[in-house]
């Protein structure tokens, strides 16, 4: 049985679509014919989409470009599925929220004043794929890491059902002793590398990790090899929210930090670092200017 | 949980409070609103819901409702919830299937001229109840036995009346004082205020009981190195320091003492004398066995002499102690371990320990006591003399923002007896008392306070001293501000008591940390549960404290206390099991990733992170788990959750409230 | 319809909470727009609810518990509320919600009239702040 | 007539092509889709996540992003990394040169350069596929060694390295290198042979204009990747060097007509051209190589192609023969970290400040530009990117293309819009056009 698939992406970097074909066993299985790609402007000649049974989307929705491309494709596969972090959660480029499409356009051609048409227009704000349209699967990751791919491919030669994992980096970290009572005071990244032990747990040692408010999936890739979790899988099943479960777990393990300005030194960028990859995804998406409207109240009434 | 497709059966009860509620609430208005919810069973009103009628029918209601859970409309839950909780027992339902919403204090009196707004306020939070309340579970009081023992740390007067009231209520009590004989501060005082009692002549007997006790198990030149455990159920490790003398083989003749070439630097009398490096701190010492110091033992510096050994006629003497780790197990604890001096040297202005004729109340204490380096003669010890005038400053330290903030609550009643006892001994003497303010507030104390303001040659200055400074006599001058004259006075004198802020004990940090117990930052002291309604108690359960360990405190409030935390002692292990408090954390374990925030975030390591089947999870202790929520504050997988306070809970009563 | 602008309280049980109930055995009035939910500790502190709260539709999110240092009924849940409420202020700051929406306050179980008085200021503050309306994800492709 | 390529394929991301022919001249535009604004995402960070950030501008060259950021930081802040973790660095930057020339081999021109009527109709089960695959996977392994993972690597960090690999790990890269190139000595011939006759089979007689190259040189006039001083050939053959941080006085970019984006020139003696980067350049500007297996086909290749007429088509050779090299540079590096102690950093400190990184990427020049307060967090940010660099001479050769067929046909009805087309996509195609990279915001558009 060949299973046809279709790759379409809209504001992305590649790298999902690149960490799927250079997987080895996703090669195994276009050499036995097991995959057939039917579309995909990287590795494929076909200009238009054509029925495929699986559609993996990568990357996030910028432009209405992105829009139209996502209403051609949606009703041409049977099973729809949001391939990365972009796609799921909004990804690195979901930190364009924090800023007006129109101050985006303006502080990148300089202050030159478009006036030429053409340009698909900027949507209001970035959105993740799943968030407007219903999706059989998401595979978060930045990119999907290799353990994952593997289970959907899995699932899709199968066709059995194919689920995320439901717990934290933490529970696959092998620096995780289930202990997080800190030994040295919470600080910003850079200053501790000047004595961090990369073996050891980074929270811990002081430094933000967002494994414990990270969705599993990876084997805790990063921090097994010596870098804290910056979060790229996106928060839990259960929240939306990476920034507010991360908060919630540094309160409670660094609780002494005294005075407390220094919580925002170790921290100069909460919602960068926080919401790194999912702020388009979480519940307060957006910088309030970007998505929120104002109503003037008349009073206090009734 | 949406209601409207509930199974649940929801009874709710508003009461008027006569017009305490009713006044401004329109009730009845509600019940129609709550009424069409389809979950409600009953929605009735009462005038007084917490009378006996009140409760029968909200008893009778349940039943022929057949209502399986309740929200009542009233007041606090502090003074009423046990009291509905009962009703729902009778009723056949789980006590927690309750939820009380305060209608009153929370609406009716804080918006009583808002008639309409007030009663739509009424109405949200009960309907927020309503949500939240279909989701609770019933829960359970789990009982765990209690061993029938307690250890009591600090061996002075508070240890010792814990010790002695606990072990007559029938209770195996482990005495541990770091010290080699029990006695504490209050065996170095020569008298008490106000009465001038003899101190050791109350306090001796005392330590002989102990000494004596079938109950009491006395370890002294001990100290507690470890704590585990919980309420009921603690194992505590001590560490008995070696005497290399047998405790088993002495009969306390003290020949070794008098035999003892080698002297030092006397603790016990404030360093005002010599001992001898075998010793005992005081006659009275108990137990009466001595011990040998090690670091100025010529036989332990330099391998000589033995001489002790060689002299004992019991052969008591062993060079080879080893030091001795005993384990025992309690059930409840008391810490005693009392206070000590502040280090005045560092009130720089009162030149502390740059003249030798400055010296603290305790010293003085010494000086005047029978079994004192002078054996109850008052001599200077820079002079050799009996001095003849002598100054006393109050609140060295104390009540000072660079030293301590507080007020040391004895000096002001310890200037006057060291007044008593200077007059008492010398009577020719001129004393003079710099103190801004006497604070005589106890029983007997302002009677005190006339009688000593009475004796001739006493002068009180109603000012704080400036400054102390040395004369090249050896005489000392004192400076002050004079506010009844309004002008510096210098007054110069043979020897000066400076009456010494109180701290906490040098121990007493160790045991709050093995205990995880709250200390203040100035001073050190304990904190206890609640200043007003639980001054024994901690937040830690089954661990009480009582004397100078939670602040400054006199003889008899110190022994008040002793006697309060041992009766929370003994009520504790005599009753033989603990209730723990249903409202513990619940770990969700197909959620929790075992990344231990949560037992880092537990102050009373009620969490423990353990393996099952592979994986890592938090498990909650429920017999130490307080309900606090903080593991529920700092869980990042949202996989620990406080029972009947859900996260989906308080998400319905945010979405009723908003609807 | 209902209240407007609405403010939701967290307490803490001891503290908060108290002072909450004594502000009513006082007779303290206050503007009736907050509601006051109940937890153990100001350390049961989510950020989620204040998020999910201000997504919602409330206007104002009060967190409230004992004073530092020595008065947390749980030993230091007031100081964990502090640095979470520090990171979610400075968090909530650059995504351009006001300091208003989000405060946090120790209220003694003494201080009914503290409570009063910020349940006062907050609603006071809050019917200055306009209220904000979220658009949805599938709203931004509207032009 | 009009003419409409949409969307071009297998290159990496969105590209459309459109050509007009009027009666005096042509029109080409080249339109890049996609758009996420990396510049603007990149103020207010802080300065140790920015490249981790810019790693997700590309996700077939974060490597080179990553580096050449990394380098602006430590500039700003002063620091000068270890050696053995500069050479760490290095080693990770070939490894994802050759993995992303590797892609472009094995997978964006793979049906152009396979015989597949030989073998099978399934192109993906080819001996040819199948071992360039393999060897794609070896470099992937020295990158995942070397950097922590291929696609966005984290290892790296403003001062060095994170975790510094073991004596086994530098051991299995060497390892990796040296079967990688046994493969690929065996696979050369058959696989230049094809990737020849694809050249020919494409280029007809067109001769496409000779612009501008530039590359970073090392100090023997080699090729360098990670350090080194830019080096610049103008189209009359005049050299010209200068140093990364001076870039801003001789790398212009400036708006045109129908375009948001701004496109980079050079600026050489005042006047603003047109250049090409990429293998091709890197190859043609370097001396010579020192290693073993490169060196004579290096030798090779310049002995035939010793002018500057530039084939862009070639660009595909000059790819494969780098890959060799960066091979045998790994292999000769390994060798150089064992004999140097392995500090993994220095000391980092925040302060206010400016820096420039430029490193070769795979497509060629790769400049970022940062600045950042006192607090580190970033103020400015200008990326110049390879491909948005190479666009305007794409066009350029385009042009080039559909001349020559009105030439050959004088009548511009008669052209067959397939035969142009395919000219015009295996041109595209040799330049191997990252479009993720060069739009991380610029956009550039019909009229």
């Amino acid at each position: 049985m060949t299973i046809s698939i279709g790759i379409i992406s809209l504001a992305y970097c590649a790298g999902c679509e690149l960490a799927l074909i250079s997987m080895k066993r996703f090669n195994e299985l276009l050499a036995r014919g097991a995959i057939d790609i039917k579309y995909s402007t990287l590795i494929t000649d076909k200009e238009e989409l054509e029925k495929v049974d699986v559609l993996f989307i990568t990357g996030s929705i910028r432009t209405f470009e992105d829009v139209e491309t996502i209403k051609k494709a949606y009703s041409k596969a049977s099973k729809i599925i949001a391939f990365g972090t972009c796609s799921c959660y909004g990804g690195i480029p979901g930190l364009a929220n924090l800023s007006k499409r129109e101050d985006i356009i303006k502080s990148i051609f300089n202050d030159i004043t478009p006036t030429i048409s053409g340009l698909p227009e900027l949507t209001r704000f970035v959105i993740p794929l799943q968030t407007v349209v219903k999706v059989d699967y998401s595979v978060p990751g930045c990119p999907p890491p290799e353990p994952l791919i593997e289970m959907l491919l899995d699932s899709l030669i199968s066709g059995k059902e194919f689920t995320l994992p439901q717990k934290s980096v933490c529970e696959e970290c092998p620096l995780n002793d289930g202990d997080k009572k800190p030994l040295k005071e919470l600080r910003r990244r850079l200053i501790a590398l000047n004595d961090i032990d990369v073996d050891k747990c980074f929270m811990k040692q002081g430094v933000l990790c967002m494994g414990p408010a990270t969705l599993a999936g990876c084997r805790a890739l990063c921090p097994s090899r010596g870098a804290p979790c910056i979060g790229c899988m996106g928060p839990l099943p259960s929240s939306r929210d990476q920034a507010a479960d991360i908060i919630d777990a540094l309160g409670g393990i660094f609780y002494t930090v005294e005075p407390l300005e220094k919580i925002l030194e170790a921290i100069p960028d909460p919602v960068g670092l926080l919401s790194m990859f999912t702020l388009p995804y979480s519940t307060i998406p957006y910088h309030k200017e970007v998505g929120v409207k104002e109503v003037k109240r008349d009073g206090d009434g009734d | 949980m949406n209601i409207l497709d509930s199974s649940t059966k929801t009874a709710v009860f508003i009461c008027h409070c006569g017009t305490n509620i009713g006044g401004v609430i329109d009730i009845s208005k509600i019940i129609e609103n709550i009424k069409n919810i389809p979950s409600i069973a009953v929605a009735q009103d009462h005038r007084f819901l917490c009378s006996t009628d009140g409760i029968e029918t909200m008893i009778n209601s349940i039943k022929t409702s057949n209502a399986d859970r309740v929200v009542v409309a009233a007041c606090s839950f502090r003074t009423h919830e046990p009291l509905f909780q009962e009703a729902l027992h009778r009723a056949g339902l789980n006590p927690y299937l309750l939820e009380l919403v305060n209608i009153r204090e929370l609406c009716s009196w804080v918006h009583e001229n808002e008639r309409d707004r007030a009663t739509e306020k009424a109405l949200k939070m009960i309907r927020a109840a309503i949500m939240k309340i279909q989701d609770n579970q019933p829960l359970k009081r789990i009982r765990l036995p209690v061993t029938p023992a307690a250890l009591v740390i600090g061996g002075g007067i508070a240890g010792i009346r814990a010790a002695l009231d606990i072990a007559e209520a029938g209770f195996t009590v482990y005495l541990v004082e770091k010290e080699p004989s029990i006695g504490g501060n209050m065996a170095k005082l020569d008298k008490t205020f106000p009465t001038l009692d003899c101190s050791i002549c109350i306090l001796g007997p005392l330590m002989n009981i102990v000494a004596h006790h079938p109950n009491i198990k006395l370890y002294t030149y001990s100290e507690v190195i470890s704590i585990n455990g919980r309420v009921g159920d603690f194992s505590v490790k001590i560490l008995k320091k070696p005497r290399y003398v047998r405790e088993d083989l002495c009969r306390g003749c003290l020949i070794c003492i008098a035999k003892c070439p080698s002297k030092t630097v006397d603790e016990f009398n404030m360093g005002l004398s010599h001992r001898k490096a075998i010793y005992v701190p005081f006659p009275q010492a108990v137990p009466r066995i001595p011990v040998i110091d090690t670091a100025s033992c010529l036989y332990f510096q330099k391998g000589i002499c033995r001489a002790c050994e060689k002299l004992c006629p019991a052969n008591a003497i062993d060079f080879n102690q080893k030091e001795e780790v005993v384990e025992i197990k309690v059930g409840a604890i008391v810490v005693a371990t009392g206070f000590e001096e502040y280090n005045i040297s560092q009130v720089y202005e009162y030149s502390y320990g740059r003249y030798p004729n400055i010296v603290t109340g305790l010293q003085l204490e010494r000086l005047a006591s029978s079994y004192g380096p002078t054996e109850g003669r008052l001599i200077a010890p820079g002079l050799n003399r009996e001095p003849r005038r002598i100054a006393i400053i109050n609140c060295v330290g104390s009540r000072d923002e660079r030293h301590l903030p507080y007020c040391c609550r004895v000096g002001c009643m310890a200037s006057l007896k060291h007044s008593w006892y200077i007059k008492h001994l010398m009577p020719e003497a001129e004393v003079f008392i710099f103190a801004d303010e006497v604070r005589a507030s106890g029983k007997g104390f302002e009677e005190f306070y006339r009688r000593v303001r009475l004796i001739p040659g006493v002068y009180i200055v109603k000012s704080k001293a400036s400054e102390v400074r040395g004369n090249p006599d050896g005489t000392l001058t004192i400076k002050a501000f004079d506010p009844a004259i309004s002008s510096e006075i210098a007054i110069t004198v043979d020897l000066v008591v400076l009456e010494a802020g109180i701290v906490a004990s040098r121990g007493t940090e160790s045991i709050k940390n093995l205990l995880k117990l709250g200390a203040l930052n100035s001073g050190g002291f304990l904190i206890e549960l609640h200043p007003k309604l639980n001054p024994v108690e901690t937040a830690v359960d089954g661990v009480y404290i009582c004397g100078a360990v939670s602040g400054p405190k006199d003889i008899p409030d110190t022994v008040a206390q002793a006697s309060a935390a041992a009766s929370k002692v003994i009520s504790l292990l005599s009753r033989g099991y603990i209730e723990t408090q249903p409202y513990s954390a619940i770990v969700d374990e197909s959620r929790c990733s075992g990344c231990g925030v949560c037992s880092s975030v537990c102050e009373y390591s009620a969490i423990k992170i353990v393996k099952k089947k592979e994986r890592s999870v938090a498990v909650v202790d429920e017999a130490l788990c307080k309900g606090c929520g903080a593991c529920v504050g700092s869980c990042p997988s949202r996989a620990i959750e406080i029972a009947n306070l859900k996260l989906n809970q308080i998400d319905a009563m945010v979405a009723e409230i908003l609807r | 319809m209902g209240l407007e602008p609405r403010v939701l309280a967290f307490t803490c049980t001891y503290c908060a909470y108290a002072a909450a109930e004594a502000a009513g055995v006082s007779k303290l009035q206050y503007p009736p727009h907050i509601y006051v939910i109940r937890l153990p500790c100001s350390g049961m502190f989510k950020s989620y609810y204040v998020f999910k709260a201000l997504r919602e539709g409330f206007d104002s999110i009060l967190w409230s518990g004992c004073h530092p240092p020595y008065d947390c009924h749980f030993i230091n849940g007031n100081y964990k509320a502090r640095v979470k409420a520090e990171l979610l202020k400075a968090y909530l700051k650059q995504l351009g919600f006001e300091d208003q929406r989000f405060r946090l306050e120790w209220i003694s179980a003494g201080e009914p009239d503290k409570f009063a008085r910020i349940a006062k200021e907050i609603v006071e503050e809050a019917i200055k702040t306009p209220k904000i309306i979220f658009l949805e994800h599938h709203e931004a492709v509207n032009k | 007539m009009e003419m409409e390529i949409k969307p071009v394929t297998r290159i990496e991301g969105h590209l459309d092509i459109y050509v007009k022919i009027g009666d005096e001249d042509i029109d080409v535009q080249i339109k890049a889709g996609g758009f996420r604004g990396f510049e603007k995402i990149l103020i207010g960070r802080p300065i140790e996540e920015t490249p981790l950030i810019v790693s997700r501008i590309c996700g077939v060259c974060p490597i080179a992003h990553y580096l050449a950021s990394i380098k602006a930081i430590e500039t700003i802040l002063g620091i000068k990394p270890p050696e053995a973790s500069n050479t760490l660095r290095e080693i990770l930057e070939l490894g994802g040169v050759i993995q992303s020339h590797l892609l472009h081999l094995g997978f964006l021109l793979f049906p152009d350069i396979v015989n597949n009527d030989k073998e099978t109709s399934n192109i993906y089960n080819t001996s040819l596929f199948k071992t360039l695959i393999k060897i794609r996977s070896k470099a992937i392994r020295i990158v995942e060694i070397s950097g922590g993972r291929h696609i966005h690597p984290f290892n790296i960090v403003p001062g060095g390295v994170l975790r510094f690999p073991s004596r086994d790990e530098l051991d299995a890269i060497e390892i990796e290198a040296k079967e990688a190139l046994k493969y690929l000595s065996e696979l050369y011939s058959k696989l230049s042979e094809n990737i020849k006759r694809f050249i020919e089979n494409n280029s007809n007689s067109i001769v496409y204009e000779k612009t501008a190259v530039a590359a970073l040189s090392s100090s023997t006039n080699g090729i360098a990747f990670y350090d080194g001083i830019i080096r610049v050939l103008d189209n009359n053959d005049s050299e010209l060097f200068f140093h990364p941080d001076d870039y801003i006085k001789f790398i212009a970019e400036e708006p045109i007509r129908y375009s948001y984006s701004k496109k980079p020139y050079i600026v050489i003696n005042g006047v603003k051209k047109p250049f090409r980067v990429g293998p091709l350049p890197r190859l043609l500007l370097s001396s010579d190589i020192p290693y073993d297996i490169s060196k004579d086909l290096y030798r090779d290749f310049k002995s035939v192609n010793r002018e500057c007429s530039l084939n862009p088509l070639l660009y595909n050779l000059a790819r494969l023969i780098e890959t060799i090299y960066c091979f045998e540079k790994i292999v000769d590096l390994v060798d150089k970290i064992r004999r140097i102690s392995s500090i993994s950093r220095t000391k980092v400190g925040l302060r206010e400040g400016e820096g420039v990184g430029i490193v070769e990427a795979p497509r060629g020049l790769l400049i970022h530009h940062l600045k950042c307060n006192r607090n580190g967090i970033i103020t400015y940010a200008n990326l110049i990117i390879p491909t948005a660099i190479n666009i305007p001479v794409m066009e350029y050769d385009i042009k080039k293309i559909v001349r020559c067929f009105i030439d050959k046909h004088y009548a511009k009805e008669d052209i067959e819009y397939n035969e142009v087309k395919k000219r015009i996509l295996s041109l595209v195609r040799s330049y191997d056009p990252c479009v993720s990279c060069a739009t991380h915001n610029i956009h550039v558009i019909k009229h």
